[in-house]
């Protein structure tokens, strides 16, 4: 035998074919396949065992059951936020913020992880030590309060009223600075409007029970009040595909509120009080209203001038509404017929499209239907919260009476309203009566979220010591000398109060359930911590060890704080029907505001009240400048020429503005929001368009005197002539990640804010604005 | 540098620096095509321009096309052995290496089509008998055995190789038991060919795909076979042609052309009696009980009724005529035109298959959208293109698969 | 009672309603979807061509001028349909490697994406786009895979994956039921979307079981399923009031009545 | 026949020896080498003797492996449950369990066992529909590894990062549980006792 070619062929041969029977390739195909099942790239998350908590997310009034799950090895984990179905109102259902609330918990690019200095010289935050980070921020704090500058710290808040709010108030009290400022919100011209015609701050609408609903041009499916809740309502009127329950909308976009509802009254831009009013004078000429309003003050002619009746009768006839809003006579009629038909209708006003806080007169137009209609207490109507029995943290230090005010809330120029940011940005920004020294934003991200924020934004970025107590590097963080990291709602203790438009007395708490981050805190005690540093009667406002300790104080007369964090909230059982004892002056409920008039006559003495109504903003003349009546907004007369006007799409798939925008959150928006990648849609009427020679998919810019975004257009025949529809809760520019930074522009930077009559509150739901070929 | 004793006896073939030239350029094709599976594999299916709309692309299409064309091999293979028509053989070898190529090509390219390469032998192993897919991954596998098989024999007549009397041997005895894999190739075929066509006609929730049938199989089976095999004789002489055009020399004699181009005629002709009742059928009856209309399905973006008329007539009737015609196929060039014809309705016959289906919506709120294949995409279909010029071009230099080429190119 | 029989008692047929005029299309469902069953996000989403939502919600409007437009919204899982015989499904029936079937005791579509081998022939075959291919690795970057569902397992690039009608709610609630030796009830075995629906729009349950509501539910003259007439005999319902709507469900004639023709091709054979 | 022709018949047997010579070495060379390629080993953290704890308790493999309320597995305990046997002193007097106590229970750090029998992240297996609904005891997938007195040597695929026990020991796929827990093992039996054997019954 040779070991020549052919040998070795012959052996090889054989190697390869005794290679080939045994397992070595099948074998190797296998393991390759089941290699590419198991790429260790592809996360596997760890099992363990199941738990639920409890808990309530502030930022949108649902009630939720958090999912945990505890791993053998890798410990605690949440996984989930899911709906609670024991909750009362929110009864299970979640929105898309609840849901990817986890993102804002977990998404490591989204949080601030430890205390941050801002280093001058390197140009970037650095971490540093809580201690580190408090000492810095009290030494200014102290210096400023020794330098008799107290007063030249501003805070910004978020919510005034929920504990965090009233933490930080009292710091500032007794800090001695007048300068707070808080989010406005449509409960906030709620309480005026219920002020000024019931006496009752705390006015709910009764969704639930209502079989026949008018809401007028407030997203009532899309970020009204505590949306879960509403929704829930809503479902109540479609039950088991039998509609049980009308619903009619009055708004220019045929918004999904519009669509979902039965009837929808396209009604030209800012024209909603006017239709309100229209439909009280059908009421009143068809005699279907409710006798016991004749009862109001004002309703009648008096001795002041002509009464609301009068009013009505002179200047909103079904043919002058139907010319100020475009809505035929015969729908007017149609609507004001079936609403005083129906046993349980109600009228509803809310915030604007974009989260704006809604306009005062509008709101008394439509507590003026809802008045005519005899709906004070009456179930499916208008009802007054019961009170929640919160109770006082002790008694207050208030050093801040010494200085002015820098946005003069409170003088001839302001008489009514609630702080808000762009009032205070505005005034500091002017430097007059003094200039800002340092500013804490607590818990919000007003550089972004604020009306007009590019306002805020100028005077945060001239704030020489700017202090950000939040969970994200947000907009007004990366501003920030001093970051100081607090809690998600997840992570810390908290309370939000009932949502807006809600008919029940409502309080909701949140616990820490894990800790994600170990040098996150809550914000409360982060607001303690600074005081104790502080000293003196600072700390003294704030002699709590915790925020949970104060929470136990506040809720002492809810029960044991523990037992009542399990639960997560306390809801009454229904709300409180029968009848309502006004606490107007005059005892009965008001057509013409006595409150406001006592008010501008203390402003003015009889004879200049004229003067001062118009100061304030209102048009009217007489008794009429006091009672519900429709003022033609301040933009429609600057739209026109060529300029349309801008409005909000209102949507739950954007979070509020001091909320980050999750990657699940980005997602679902489709195209009509968000397109190639990067670039906001605005939605416009296809005439409009063409007028404007623009057609579907154009890039355009968007301008206002505020600010300008650019856009792509789409045309959406569902868009009222002469109107641009922005989405809102786009266009964040500062968390540095890859999913939602850079994406489309924010509605807040191009809408422009005034002040609306009587309130003096920022109002931007309308804006002038020009649209140009990019 | 002479390859010439590698060369098939008596025959001339051009300078290797021509050739080697020429390999550049193919294998300059090739890199394209390995970087573009390169990125596939690594990165993903990302690199295509495929999206869940366009759930196949460019690559689809070229592979059905390519085995359509490639039908010649088993037809012609199937009329030399089994229908013993002794002229074919003159051209059989180069059909059967036309068919090699087509079928690895189609092979190569579904490797880095699929989403898990590594996994593609579960098609296999965990086969769903329901789906027409596996018929084809399961014929199409085994045909290409076949064709391995047929077209060793053809290099063992390599004029260095057959030299060793044991691998002489060895090709004769293949020759001789050829009839068998002829005769199991055509059966594979019919198969796949069939069901590819199945493929889509199954599809019944696509109006555009959907046809009626006989028992599991839609009518778009049979039709696929019966353009399969008008077009793959056609494929087969067409290439025939270009390589006589490129070397200069005859290499089948035009007779052998001719029969082709009448095979060719008579069952495109078949083809289209059959194809235009389908299309009038499925156009009038089964579309309308889906609730849609044939002017709907043909209006969608780019995809209008020109297609049809391109297709069924440009592509189909005016061949089909000319081919019919002793005269045309008489000519060289009438022949070769009406060929080519023949050949873009088969491609053009597999894309409309193929991507119309995708991009016509069915939900009535959906709308069309657009596709353009990647540079990733075109690299791959232009590497299969590249990758059969490769081999055919080895085979005709070496290996002596034109019988007439001596006797032709005398004097 | 011998094993086979426990197991195979009660066949199921689950399906879902889900009432259109009560979607808001607020995109809740889609987000709690994601977030049980690990849908991850890509960079660009904006591409919905290329992006995974087995919940997709889809606008349509009435084409109608102002002020008479209006807009709908459909919500789409997998419909999960059966076809004339449980097997026939538009994609089941296609796969070659037997990566998804149908479960002829729960009527759901199963998907398998570790058997998956990526030839996308079902995301072709259905007309509902209910499919996706992993066209990407989903990028699961710092922080975001600690909320991941041990449920449910990640899926890798290159494989089609779908809506399952949270089958694993299903398999932990047998579980339980194993345990305690009692039965899953309607309410035990719910999918994440129907849970978080704040207008309760979606009920789910067995189509087959005369208590559960959904079986009440669909066989309202009201409820209609999307490309009836194709045969997919799927097990998703929707329902509207509004005529407008409905004829948008499904592809019809010029002079076809809405909502009155049969299915044709039941299933193709 | 001359030489040279017997010369070539006598070689091309010698010939076809080398070809089953060159088969018979490579083939074991797959044989012996494909595990011997694929697979290495991880120690265990420390020994564990399942047959002196199973001395020690009432109910069987149950008392530490037991069922949550919600019906799921826990499979191997937590250190609580380690807790309510073992203190912060060792019990016995083996070197491993003053390894447990010292540098696992005192520091409340969970063992990180490598688990035999842990299956992929696709597979929903449900203990309770095999031990609880259909009665099948432990040892039917496990064997007797509830009796062992030491834990055997973990293997694990390089490739694949699995346990070997899911391939199965039998390089050639042959056997069952508790020597194989691959699908098909699986399929087997559900197909033998008429389960159920659809897709979503063992996957998620």
């Amino acid at each position: 035998m040779n070991w020549d070619r052919r040998a070795f062929v012959k052996f090889a041969v054989g190697a390869v074919v005794g290679l080939h029977a045994s397992p070595l390739i099948p074998k190797l195909m296998d393991d390759s396949a089941i290699w590419t099942q198991n790429w260790n790239w592809v996360p596997t998350p760890e099992d363990g065992a199941l738990a639920f908590a409890n808990t309530v997310n502030p930022a949108t009034g649902t009630g939720v059951k958090v999912r945990m799950v505890t791993g053998r090895l890798k410990g605690e984990r949440l996984i989930r936020v899911e709906g609670n179905p024991e909750h009362p109102t929110s009864k299970g259902g979640v929105l898309p913020a609840d849901a990817s609330a986890l993102e804002n918990l977990y998404f490591d690019d989204f949080r601030v992880k430890t205390p941050l200095i801002f280093n001058k010289d390197t140009g970037m935050h650095e971490a540093v030590s809580w201690d580190k980070a408090l000492e810095v921020v009290a030494g200014k704090l102290a210096e400023l309060y020794k330098a008799g500058q107290a007063h030249t710290v501003a805070a910004l808040g978020t919510e005034a009223k929920t504990l965090d709010g009233e933490l930080l108030s009292r710091f500032m009290a007794a800090l001695g600075s007048p300068n707070l400022s808080f989010n406005v919100s449509a409960a906030d011209t709620l309480a005026l409007a219920g002020w000024a015609m019931a006496g009752e701050e705390n006015l709910g609408f009764d969704l639930a029970g209502a079989n026949y609903v008018i809401s007028f041009g407030t997203p009532l499916l899309e970020g009204f009040g505590a949306p879960v809740a509403v929704r829930k309502a809503f479902a109540g009127w479609r039950k088991d595909f039998k509609h049980t329950g009308t619903l009619v909308q009055v708004e220019p976009l045929a918004s999904v509120t519009a669509s979902q509802a039965d009837q929808w009254l396209g009604c030209k831009p800012g024209t909603e009080a006017a239709v309100a009013l229209g439909l009280c004078q059908v009421l009143i000429q068809e005699g279907l209203y409710d006798r016991a309003a004749a009862g109001a003050v004002g309703f009648e002619d008096g001795d002041r001038g002509p009464g609301f009746k009068t009013l009505l009768a002179k200047n909103y006839s079904p043919g002058q509404v139907s010319q100020i809003s475009g809505v035929p006579v015969e729908t007017l009629i149609g609507v004001a017929k079936a609403f005083a038909k129906e046993p349980k209708a109600v009228a509803v006003c809310g915030p604007g499209g974009g989260g704006e806080p809604g306009r005062l007169l509008d709101f008394m137009a439509v507590l003026a239907l809802n008045a005519l209609k005899g709906n004070f207490g009456k179930p499916g109507g208008v009802v007054v919260r019961q009170p929640l029995g919160l109770k006082p943290l002790g008694e207050a230090i208030n050093h801040a009476g010494g200085k002015p005010r820098l946005d003069g809330l409170g003088s001839a120029k302001r008489p009514v309203g609630v702080a808000d940011h762009l009032s205070l940005a505005k005034a500091a920004l002017s430097g007059n009566p003094y200039k800002v020294n340092m500013a804490l934003v607590a818990g919000g991200n007003p550089a972004y979220s604020a009306p007009q924020a590019g306002v805020v934004r100028d005077f945060l970025r001239s704030v020489p010591f700017l202090v950000a107590i939040t969970p994200y590097l947000d907009e007004t963080a990366v501003m920030a000398q001093v970051v100081l990291p607090c809690g998600t709602f997840l992570e810390s203790w908290g309370d939000s109060l009932a949502p807006y438009g809600g008919a029940v007395a409502e309080y909701g708490l949140h616990r820490p359930l894990i800790k994600a981050y170990e040098q996150v805190k809550s914000q409360g005690d982060v607001i303690l911590a600074l005081a104790a540093k502080l000293g003196g009667d600072v700390a003294k406002a704030l002699p709590f060890a915790s925020a949970e300790a104060a929470l136990k104080t506040r809720t002492a007369g809810l029960g044991d704080l523990a037992k009542l964090a399990q639960k997560s909230y306390h809801v009454a059982d229904k709300p409180a029907y029968g009848s309502v004892s006004f606490k107007t002056p005059s005892g009965k409920l008001e057509f013409f505001s006595m409150n406001l008039h006592n008010l501008a006559v203390k402003l003015s003495g009889e004879g200049g009240m004229g003067k001062v109504l118009k100061s304030l903003g209102v048009s009217a003349e007489g008794t009429a400048a006091l009672m519900p009546h429709y003022e033609p907004p301040a933009a429609l007369a600057a739209a026109g020429h060529g300029r349309l006007l801008l409005a909000a799409v209102p949507s739950l798939r954007t979070p509020k503005g001091d909320q980050p925008l999750t990657p699940y959150m980005l997602k679902v928006l489709d195209g009509e929001t968000l397109s190639n990648k990067d670039e906001l849609v605005v939605e416009m009427n296809p005439q409009t368009a063409a007028s404007l020679h623009l057609a579907e998919h154009d890039r355009v810019k968007v301008t206002s005197q505020a600010g300008s975004s650019d856009a792509i257009v789409h045309l959406f025949a569902g868009a009222a002539p002469g109107m641009v529809f922005m989405p809102v809760g786009l266009g964040r520019f500062a968390i540095a990640n890859a999913y939602t930074m850079g994406r489309g522009g924010n509605y807040n930077q191009v809408a422009e804010a005034t002040a609306d009559p009587l309130s003096g509150l920022p109002v931007w739901s309308l804006t002038p604005v020009a649209v140009t070929k990019a | 540098m002479d390859d010439s004793k590698f060369w098939p006896q008596g025959v001339t073939r051009c300078k290797p620096g021509a050739f080697i030239a020429w390999m550049l350029v193919c294998l300059g094709l090739g890199g394209w095509a390995m970087l573009s599976a390169f990125l596939c594999i690594y990165k993903g299916l990302n690199q295509t321009n495929m999206n869940d709309f366009f759930a196949f692309g460019v690559w689809i299409v070229v592979d059905l096309a390519i085995i359509a064309l490639g039908a010649g091999a088993f037809f012609t293979g199937f009329m030399t052995y089994v229908l013993r028509r002794d002229e074919l053989k003159n051209i059989i070898n180069a059909a059967v290496i036309i068919g090699f190529i087509c079928y690895s090509g189609a092979i190569l390219m579904l490797g880095i089509d699929i989403g898990q390469p590594a996994r593609g032998w579960f098609g296999f192993w965990h086969a769903n008998v329901h789906s027409m897919l596996t018929e084809v991954m399961f014929c199409i596998t085994t045909y290409l055995i076949v064709l391995i098989v047929e077209f060793v024999p053809l290099v063992l007549e390599n004029r260095q190789i057959s030299k060793v009397p044991d691998l002489s041997f060895f090709a004769h005895n293949l020759h001789r038991i050829m009839i068998v894999f002829a005769a199991t190739g055509t059966f594979l075929s019919f198969f796949h060919q069939g069901s590819l066509g199945g493929m889509y006609g199954v599809l019944y929730a696509r109006p555009f795909a959907y046809r009626t049938g006989i028992v599991i199989w839609p009518w778009t089976f049979f039709l696929f076979i019966l353009s399969a095999i008008a077009s793959g004789p056609s494929f087969t002489t067409l290439i025939v042609m270009l390589t006589e055009k490129v070397s200069g020399r005859k290499l089948t004699s035009h007779k052998v052309k001719m029969m082709m181009g009448k095979v060719s005629a008579y069952l495109l002709s078949f083809y289209l009696v059959l194809k235009i009742a389908d299309t009038l059928y499925w156009a009038n009856v089964t579309l309308p009980k889906m609730g849609v209309t044939f002017g709907e399905l043909y209006g969608g973006g780019p995809y209008g009724t020109y297609l049809v008329w391109m297709e069924l007539g440009l592509f189909g009737v005016l061949p089909a005529l000319l081919l019919l015609q002793r005269r045309v196929r008489e000519s060289y060039g009438l022949l070769a035109l009406a060929m080519v014809l023949n050949c873009c309705g088969a491609v053009m016959n597999r894309f409309v298959m193929t991507i119309q289906p995708l991009a016509i919506p069915v939900l009535p709120f959906e709308k069309f959208v657009g596709y353009l294949p990647s540079w990733q995409e075109w690299g791959i279909s232009a590497g299969v293109i590249a990758y059969g010029l490769i081999i055919f071009s080895l085979a005709y230099r070496y290996l002596p698969i034109f019988p007439q080429e001596v006797e032709l190119n005398k004097g | 009672m011998s094993l086979a029989d426990r197991y195979s008692a009660g066949e199921h047929r689950f399906g879902m309603v889900i009432d259109v005029d009560k979607c808001t299309g607020c995109g809740a469902c889609t987000v709690a979807c994601m977030s049980e069953n690990n849908v991850g996000v890509l960079f660009d989403e904006t591409d919905k061509l290329r992006s995974i939502t087995w919940m997709r919600v889809y606008q349509i409007d009435n084409g109608r001028p102002f002020p008479e437009t209006q807009v709908a919204f459909f919500p789409r899982p997998c419909l999960h349909c059966e076809g004339s015989h449980g097997q026939h499904t538009p994609c089941v029936s296609v796969c070659p490697a037997t990566a998804t079937d149908y479960d002829e005791h729960t009527g759901i579509v199963s998907q398998i994406p570790t058997r998956c081998i990526g030839c996308r022939y079902c995301v072709g075959a259905c007309p509902y786009h209910a499919r996706y291919f992993n066209w990407f690795d989903t990028p699961w970057p710092s922080g975001l895979e600690r909320p991941l569902n041990p449920a449910v397992a990640p899926r890798m690039r290159g494989v089609v994956e779908k809506c399952t009608f949270c089958y694993h709610r299903f398999q932990r609630a047998k579980n339980k039921a194993f345990l305690s030796g009692g039965k899953v009830e309607e309410m035990d075995y719910q999918t994440a979307c129907t849970e978080a629906c704040p207008s309760g729009a979606i009920t789910f349950g067995d189509l087959r079981n005369p208590n559960h509501k959904v079986a009440q539910l669909a066989a309202s003259p009201e409820a209609f399923r999307l490309l009836e007439r194709l045969g997919t005999n799927n097990k998703v319902y929707y329902r509207t009031s509004r005529e407008w709507v409905r004829r948008k469900a499904d592809n019809y004639l010029q002079d076809e009545k809405t909502g009155q023709v049969a299915a044709s091709q039941g299933g193709g054979h | 026949m001359t030489t040279h022709e017997q010369g070539q018949a006598k070689r091309s047997h010698a010939d076809w020896l080398l070809f089953v010579v060159g088969f018979v070495l490579f083939s074991a060379l797959g044989f012996w080498g494909t595990p011997a390629l694929l697979y290495a080993e991880k120690p265990q953290p420390f020994q564990f003797s399942h047959k002196v704890h199973m001395e020690q308790v009432s109910e069987g493999c149950k008392s530490c492996h037991s069922f949550r309320e919600d019906g799921s597995f826990t499979g191997i305990p937590s250190m609580d449950k380690c807790k309510e046997c073992h203190s912060d002193s060792p019990q016995g007097d083996t070197p491993e369990e003053k390894i447990f106590v010292e540098q696992y229970l005192n520091k409340n750090k969970p063992v990180d066992w490598r688990v035999y029998a842990k299956q992929p992240p696709c597979v929903f297996f449900s203990h309770a529909a095999h031990t609880e609904n259909a009665g099948l005891d432990c040892a039917k997938c496990h064997g007797d590894h509830g009796k062992s007195e030491s834990l055997r040597p973990y293997q694990y695929n390089r490739l694949t990062g699995y346990s070997r026990d899911i391939w199965g020991w039998n390089i050639l796929g042959l056997g069952g549980p508790p020597k194989r827990m691959k699908m098909d093992s699986c399929a087997d039996c559900h197909r033998e006792n008429g389960v159920r054997d659809a897709c979503f019954v063992c996957h998620k």
